[in-house]
């Protein structure tokens, strides 16, 4: 029950041995349905811990088993293996259904994050309706990002960690077959032609999913 | 995009029987499609073709048709369907008419182009969607912990104060008596109220001439201060009780004392 | 996503290796929402497995670790390691100003160490409320000092180690005597006529600190 409130300049205690450690992130994970930041793990731990090295031997202790340590964007998660799903009807969560229009929309946010309603709108060749938004904020998939520095300062959406969690990824890198996409130029904000002003919207600046990926 | 040029040189004006059918077969429930695009993806796949190598002035010519179709059966159409039929009417007479250089704007085989590639996104965003949504998703094919035990949330309070405050406090303590706020001393006062209060209790024995020095209250006659305030009070509530015609009041001298005496009431 | 869909009866699949079954079993306690009987694991778990078995193995597993598998009633759940309850907590630290009737109570058990209660509330003019000294004592700022031998017998008050600590000061003498807050501006007043008094009521046989304010 003691706890850790020695200052950070303190060495006069060690940390706990590397093994150790790893049982308590094992316990916090454990204990989390979310995805558990390493900055909070460490906070939680006594001072001097390594999560980052402790979730290392953790994630190989935890290879093969039913459950398994994983990453969601810069937290971490236990959860169970895939193949043994069919173990766990009890638990299965009816997702709501999707529509067509809401899963091409969460996908166009995915793979062209950050990006602006009109660039869905664009991609999709029709409006995007209200609802099919705020269905995905509401499920915690998608969030706004920054405004675009362009005229009219158009607000960007971007997917959350809870869409990472969701679909098992662990980070939006990971999303399948986004590099074929990309050396295709299929990613690339291709404006119509002579429309030189729609050209001009991309951010210079902005941090974008195309830029995300550069090797 | 040389090729889509190409294949329009070649593109006779009669569609092939396959062709109308199934531009028939989208017309029975042309509410299931999500806007112009979304036709005319699914009517690019009747070339069989990959989407790179798709012939423009082909899919424009069966999305003419297929709106003409449309109006022939009486359905009504959205705006957009009929803004993109004029566009591909206007592309399609760009990929058919000689290049005139005079001409401003881009050329009909950069429209065609670029058409072609917004198809060949939206294509990869539906496959990718697709991919997307038959990953292991959580809570249908990998779970989170059943019994999340709950994080007591402790909040440890440090109190703080400095040297500063510590002696602000002591002198604040040290100095409140000084800043007293101002009060009259009433120690030595016998109100006029008080003092009327007292005679009115009194007079109904004062049958006879009285000194009115005999009406101070018990103590008030030693102290001067004290003496001075009662003697001013009772005479002033004497006079009050003469105005309203309760005594009788005299003095045979200058400074000789002061009778008062009750006054019948006939 | 697969099937177990070999049927109860046929026998023609064999269960599955022990640790394939410890898998299961581990991914089942993970997952559910409560703990689970012996008879449910084995009723979810594919024909011919033996969870009593799988169980024995996994708890053997967990032994020592961040988490183990203990039995509930006639059930069965994973539960964090009862000596690292302690990282379940979150701890927030938050600095607050001392109330001012607390640095008033405090400052007056300081400067007239040692003093009882009823003579802090002489002072300060009103009552001292218990939780008031009791949240001094706690910080272990002040702590008891010797019972007055006056009619009584009241407890008194003195400022602690940690105290002098805080506050940067050798002893309580240190303290700034009246003359010295007035000359720092701290005190514009002459000093009031009651302080010589109060001064007077202390007990003589007690090393107090009034002569401190003596001018």
């Amino acid at each position: 029950m003691t706890e850790p409130d020695f200052p950070q300049e303190e060495s006069l205690f060690e940390a706990p041995p590397i093994a150790e450690q790893e049982r308590m992130v094992e316990a916090i994970l454990f204990a989390s349905a979310e995805p558990v930041p390493v900055r909070e793990l460490n906070s939680r731990m006594p001072h001097g811990c390594d999560a980052a090295e402790a979730l290392v031997h953790l994630r190989k202790r935890y290879e093969g088993r039913g459950v398994h340590v994983v990453k969601v964007g810069d937290a971490w998660a236990l959860r169970t293996a895939a193949d043994l799903s069919f173990l766990m009807k009890k638990e299965t969560i009816e997702t709501r259904k999707l529509s067509r229009a809401a899963i091409e929309t969460l996908a166009i946010i995915a793979y062209h994050q950050p990006v602006s309603r009109a660039e869905i709108e664009e991609i999709r060749g029709v409006s995007v309706s209200r609802g099919t938004l705020d269905q995905l904020l509401e499920m915690e998939w998608i969030r706004f990002g920054r405004r675009r520095m362009s005229p009219g300062r158009p607000i960007t959406f971007i997917v959350t960690e809870g869409f990472l969690d969701h679909f098992g990824l662990e980070n939006a890198r990971d999303l399948p077959g986004l590099k074929e996409l990309r050396s295709a130029g299929l990613l690339d904000n291709r404006p119509p032609p002579g429309a030189e002003a729609l050209a001009d919207s991309e951010d210079s600046d902005d941090e974008d999913q195309s830029e995300m990926f550069e090797e | 995009m040389d090729e889509n040029f190409d294949d329009s040189t070649s593109l006779t004006q009669e569609v092939s029987v396959a062709d109308r059918m199934a531009a028939e077969a989208l017309i029975v429930d042309v509410d299931g499609y999500e806007g112009p695009l979304d036709i005319l993806l699914t009517l690019s796949r009747t070339q069989k073709v990959d989407l790179r190598k798709i012939s423009i002035l082909d899919l424009a010519q069966q999305y003419l048709l297929f709106i003409d179709q449309a109006k022939t059966l009486r359905i009504e159409l959205a705006a957009d369907y009929l803004v993109m039929a004029a566009w591909l009417t206007f592309l399609k007479s760009r990929l058919l008419l000689p290049l005139d250089p005079t001409e401003d704007g881009p050329s009909g085989a950069e429209l065609a182009a670029h058409l072609a590639f917004q198809l060949e996104r939206l294509q990869a965003m539906r496959e990718s969607a697709a991919k997307l949504m038959a990953r292991d998703r959580l809570g249908r094919d990998i779970f989170a912990r059943g019994i999340p035990e709950k994080v007591a949330r402790v909040k440890n309070v440090t109190y703080t104060a400095s040297l500063l405050d510590l002696m602000q406090a002591y002198a604040r303590l040290r100095t409140r008596d000084e800043f007293r706020p101002f009060t009259m001393d009433r120690d030595a006062v016998f109100t006029m109220e008080e003092a009327l209060g007292r005679m009115r209790g009194l007079i109904g024995y004062a049958l006879d001439w009285t000194d009115i020095a005999s009406y101070l209250p018990d103590g008030w006659g030693a102290d001067p201060a004290r003496r001075r305030s009662a003697t001013a009070s009772t005479f002033a509530a004497s006079l009050e009780l003469a105005k309203e015609g309760k005594v009788e009041i005299r003095q045979s001298d200058t400074f000789a004392p002061i009778h008062l005496r009750k006054r019948d009431v006939s």
